[in-house]
């Protein structure tokens, strides 16, 4: 079969299948009846997260992640998982915790859009390890271009067509391909589809179905959620289907898209949560000193994430429900 | 002449950059200050995007990140990170702010990573973020950077963001959108704007008190000059009152500076 | 440049421009100042809607349209329009009154996924006849490309790739073509942006400025909203600015797309409103009925359309409130 | 043996093909009545997409239009064309039905027009609508039509929606998704499906009463059987029942079969 419309192309790893039929097959047998999907956080990580998975983390980096399936990822020892760095800050930091710090190699793969930088709030020295070690295979791409990536995959298309990237070393160091349009010609950058393996995904409210609320930007969660093969939620709040039935406007995400419902309060800590709560900057400023310091690491890690059983006892010693409520004021002020 | 600090002359200069009933896609810190600005003085009707779907907020406070839940405060619409980036690429956006570790003289900018072996680099940067899609799409971009010969550089060891690339007419061979590209460059020394024929970078006017010999020393290319020289408009009080009681009363960006 | 990759084309004509830049140029250029922009429908009709024009209707045919606009489009005598029909129903009835009833000719071409027909309410006589003119020049889509067309114009693309349509006549009889895959080579159908002159588009609340709600299914309008060059809402209520911002996920359509807002309770009548109001059937069926007789349809055409002044009349001698008031009872029933 | 019609028959036996847990897309009328049938006997867990965006509805009444909002009354998503169509083109769902004025024995379909000439056809219908589109996308494909030479064809007059297209493979190389197409073909006489070598369409059951030579000359061309050919099973009391006093009880689509 002829691909003479590649003009040129990136030199980086696809580090998954763009096969579509592939996909459809995987879809066409995955359980499709709407049945209680309620667990614990432990055993969704356990049932649904596989030693050399491809992760795709909801959110933005450090607004409404699933922490408490990221913690338990890194807690469970998951080893050699690839990640969509899609503005990947606190959440690409926790995953990190896995990689040199003497737990084998929980990272090993990487597309990269925005990755070891939280923002306004600095870079994390310990993922700048991890991705100066080069341990790390990457591949480089865009905010939006890896956003399109999900919603090829998404849309069960093997590319979709944009203007970003062309003519730099991120297009250069990327998957992607210049292609000419069919109609007018022109050069488009061809953007392969991306269907991870499991994605982790915080929200406002689900049913135990999956049925899925989410208040405020969607950022790419739209898309990942339709894209991923098992997908992972952690909520606010549990609700009806009925209430679900009430609205069904606000449904963003569908159940026949879901694998795990897991119960989690809090569950975006010490990310911001919109109309919740918001981000903690002094445990966020905590993690990022404690970097600077082999030893300093070590403990910080082991006190709050190793050393404790589940996302609730790291919630309790980090200030627990006292913490969030000041956290909600923060959120709330005008 | 009013007193003021050099962070607070370079929002300034970046906030009467911003035409009123324009849009523009901002990140935290001095841009955001710079549209906030404009927003109280000449551009009320400036409409502020950020790139994970936030749109047209009444800011309560500075965002920490351009996800978080102050990019939409009392905003028209909370939407996603493609409708955002998609407005870009429909052409409706004429302005974003972009940085980056390092800069060229055709504005390609970036933060990707130092050294010269990619696979294992001397120091990793974030990437791109949105700022290539952002420097690819909207019309023009704005750049808020201290001026140093680190940072202005003959030579960027990665091309994260697409400048006019290696020069005139290469955004448009490249596929990039005609008519789009870097538009101002704003530095605590001088404002230096794009020449239209060569693409290249060009001092269009420099702060009180700096030499234009003080800004080519701290730049790491040629510099070109727009004649005439202009001396950058210093802040009057009552834009100055502003930046610093409403727009950032706590100091968080003017601290820095 | 090359175009080398195009297997097989369709021969239908390409009735908008597919250039992507000429389409940025358009949008750079436009007011996008959140100024009052409420006005009357004839006003709307007369300042946005030029002779020549492409239109895209809103909703889904009978569902969700914006009956008022395309009433006074007709009223005011457009001549040689275009439209995009996914599933156009009832509003592509509206528009072929405007042909073959002696005044000129309001449809002069037709991008068609579902025309003619009313769905499980049969098929327009009249409509029939004006597509079996030869008069009206015509390019054949199915419902999802036609919506992937929009969307492409949304994402600012000359094109998006599909799965669809592939190795059938409607292919053949469209403008789509058939490329290979730029990382697998297979086969796919390449679908081109159409950027509408004008959309007409019927919401359940908007404020003065343009910023839009819909409740229940958006169909196509979440693209097509982006998509138009211009954009003429209807809406059931207006409220405030204030109450938009209020609840900022909720907006479908922002301001920025946004030219004419007008003020239609009822604006969807005889079609569903979700949530408002069921559809007219008895009004529907007469209208069909009377497309049977030339004189009949005359008839028809003249008290309802044609002398009527504006939509509130015509709603008024459909039985005005009375008959808003049944539809609501029909909407609401379990 | 019950009593019942040939249209209660034909959307009995095709409630009885979808699989409990399945997704289906399903347009007003007959398919409609048979999925919400199967929903209420032996599939609670089938989950009914409608093509403008409604997903899992409680049906109260039959829809009029596949838009109108019983397609998402208590529905458990309201969503846009798009998501519905690209849920199929993902591969999630299972079964669709479609309906056409011609078909062929590779069970391809026309609902565009009649007549040798595009420009000017005999007769124009609305065209694909979604059905195109739910034909090329979803893994199998139901038709339930009235049987008669009129409509199953030798040659159509426009492929609107693929079928098998010209034969084995076809489908394949064209670039729709290997594995989907034609399923079932139930019309007020027979079950048919298509044959895994050749793709032709094969009867499977003959309805009680009817004669294999009676379907042939209602076909315009020459029909398979799958050996053993099989009586359609007569539907039970109590699914006539459900179908009678809880599908349809208005008789909207009963009263014109």
């Amino acid at each position: 079969m002829t691909k003479s419309n590649v003009l040129q192309e990136g030199v980086g790893p696809l580090l998954t299948s763009v096969d579509c039929d592939a996909a459809r097959a995987y879809f066409r047998t995955q359980p499709k009846e709407m049945v209680d999907k309620v667990m614990p956080v432990s055993e969704a990580v356990s049932r649904f997260v596989v030693d050399g998975d491809y992760l795709a983390s909801g959110g933005f980096g450090g607004d409404r992640i699933a922490t408490a399936v990221l913690h338990e990822i890194v807690r469970q020892k998951k080893q050699h998982l690839g990640i969509a760095g899609h503005t990947t800050t606190h959440d690409f930091q926790i995953l990190c915790s896995g990689n040199l710090t003497g737990r084998g190699q929980l990272l090993d793969r990487v597309d990269a859009a925005y990755i070891v930088g939280l923002e306004a709030r600095g870079l994390s020295p310990h993922a700048r390890r991890v991705m100066q070690s080069g341990d790390v295979r990457v591949c480089e791409w865009s905010n939006y271009t890896l956003a399109l990536r999900f919603q090829a995959a998404a849309m069960g298309v093997p590319y979709l067509p944009a203007r970003s990237m062309l003519g730099t070393d991120t297009f250069k160091r990327s998957a992607a391909k210049q292609i000419s349009c069919p109609f007018t010609g022109a050069p488009l950058a061809a953007i392969p589809a991306l269907w991870p393996d499991v994605a982790v995904i915080h929200v406002h409210a689900s049913d135990e179905f999956g049925n899925c609320r989410i208040r405020g930007t969607s950022v790419a969660d739209w898309h990942v959620a339709r894209a991923a093969k098992k997908v992972i939620i952690t909520c606010e709040q549990l609700i009806s289907n009925a209430e679900i039935r009430s609205d069904p406007t606000s449904t963003t995400i569908p159940f026949f898209c879901v694998d795990a419902v897991c119960l989690v309060p809090g569950g975006s800590f010490p990310g911001n949560m919109p109309y919740e709560y918001f981000s903690d900057e002094m445990h966020l400023q905590a993690w990022l000193q404690a970097e600077t310091d082999a030893t300093a690491h070590a403990t910080f890690l082991e006190k709050y994430l190793f050393g404790t059983k589940d996302f609730s006892e790291y919630l309790e010693i980090c200030g627990g429900e006292d913490r969030i409520s000041e956290l909600r004021k923060e959120e709330l002020i005008v | 002449m009013a007193d003021f600090s050099p962070i607070e002359l370079m929002i300034c200069a970046a906030s009467e950059m911003l035409d009123d009933g324009a849009m523009v896609v901002v990140g935290t810190g001095a841009p955001c200050a710079a549209a906030m600005l404009a927003q109280k003085t000449s551009a009320p009707n400036l409409t502020l995007m950020f790139e994970a779907g936030g749109v047209g907020p009444l800011l309560p406070r500075m965002p920490i990140s351009v996800g978080d839940s102050r990019t939409f405060y009392q905003g028209l619409m909370a939407t996603s990170m493609a409708d955002v980036m998609e407005t870009c690429q429909r052409g409706l956006v004429d302005y974003t702010f972009l940085g980056g570790a390092q800069i060229d003289m055709y504005g390609n900018l970036n933060s990707t990573l130092i050294g010269d072996n990619y696979e294992q680099p001397k120091v990793r940067f974030p990437g791109s973020g949105g700022a290539n899609d952002l420097g690819s799409l909207c019309w023009r971009v704005l750049v808020i950077t201290p001026h140093d010969r680190r940072r202005f550089n003959e030579r960027l060891d990665f091309i994260t963001t697409p400048g006019y690339l290696d020069g005139p007419g290469a955004r448009e061979r490249a596929g990039l959108p005609p008519g789009s590209g870097p538009y101002k460059v704003i530095t605590n020394m001088a404002v230096m704007g794009f020449d239209e024929e060569s693409k290249r970078m060009q001092v269009e006017s420099l702060h009180p008190g700096v030499t234009f010999s003080e800004v080519q020393e701290n730049t790491g290319f040629e510099l070109l000059v727009r004649a005439p020289l202009e001396t950058t408009a210093a802040p009057d009080e009552a834009m100055l009152r502003i930046l610093r009681e409403e727009v950032d009363p706590h100091r968080y960006i003017l601290g820095r500076g």
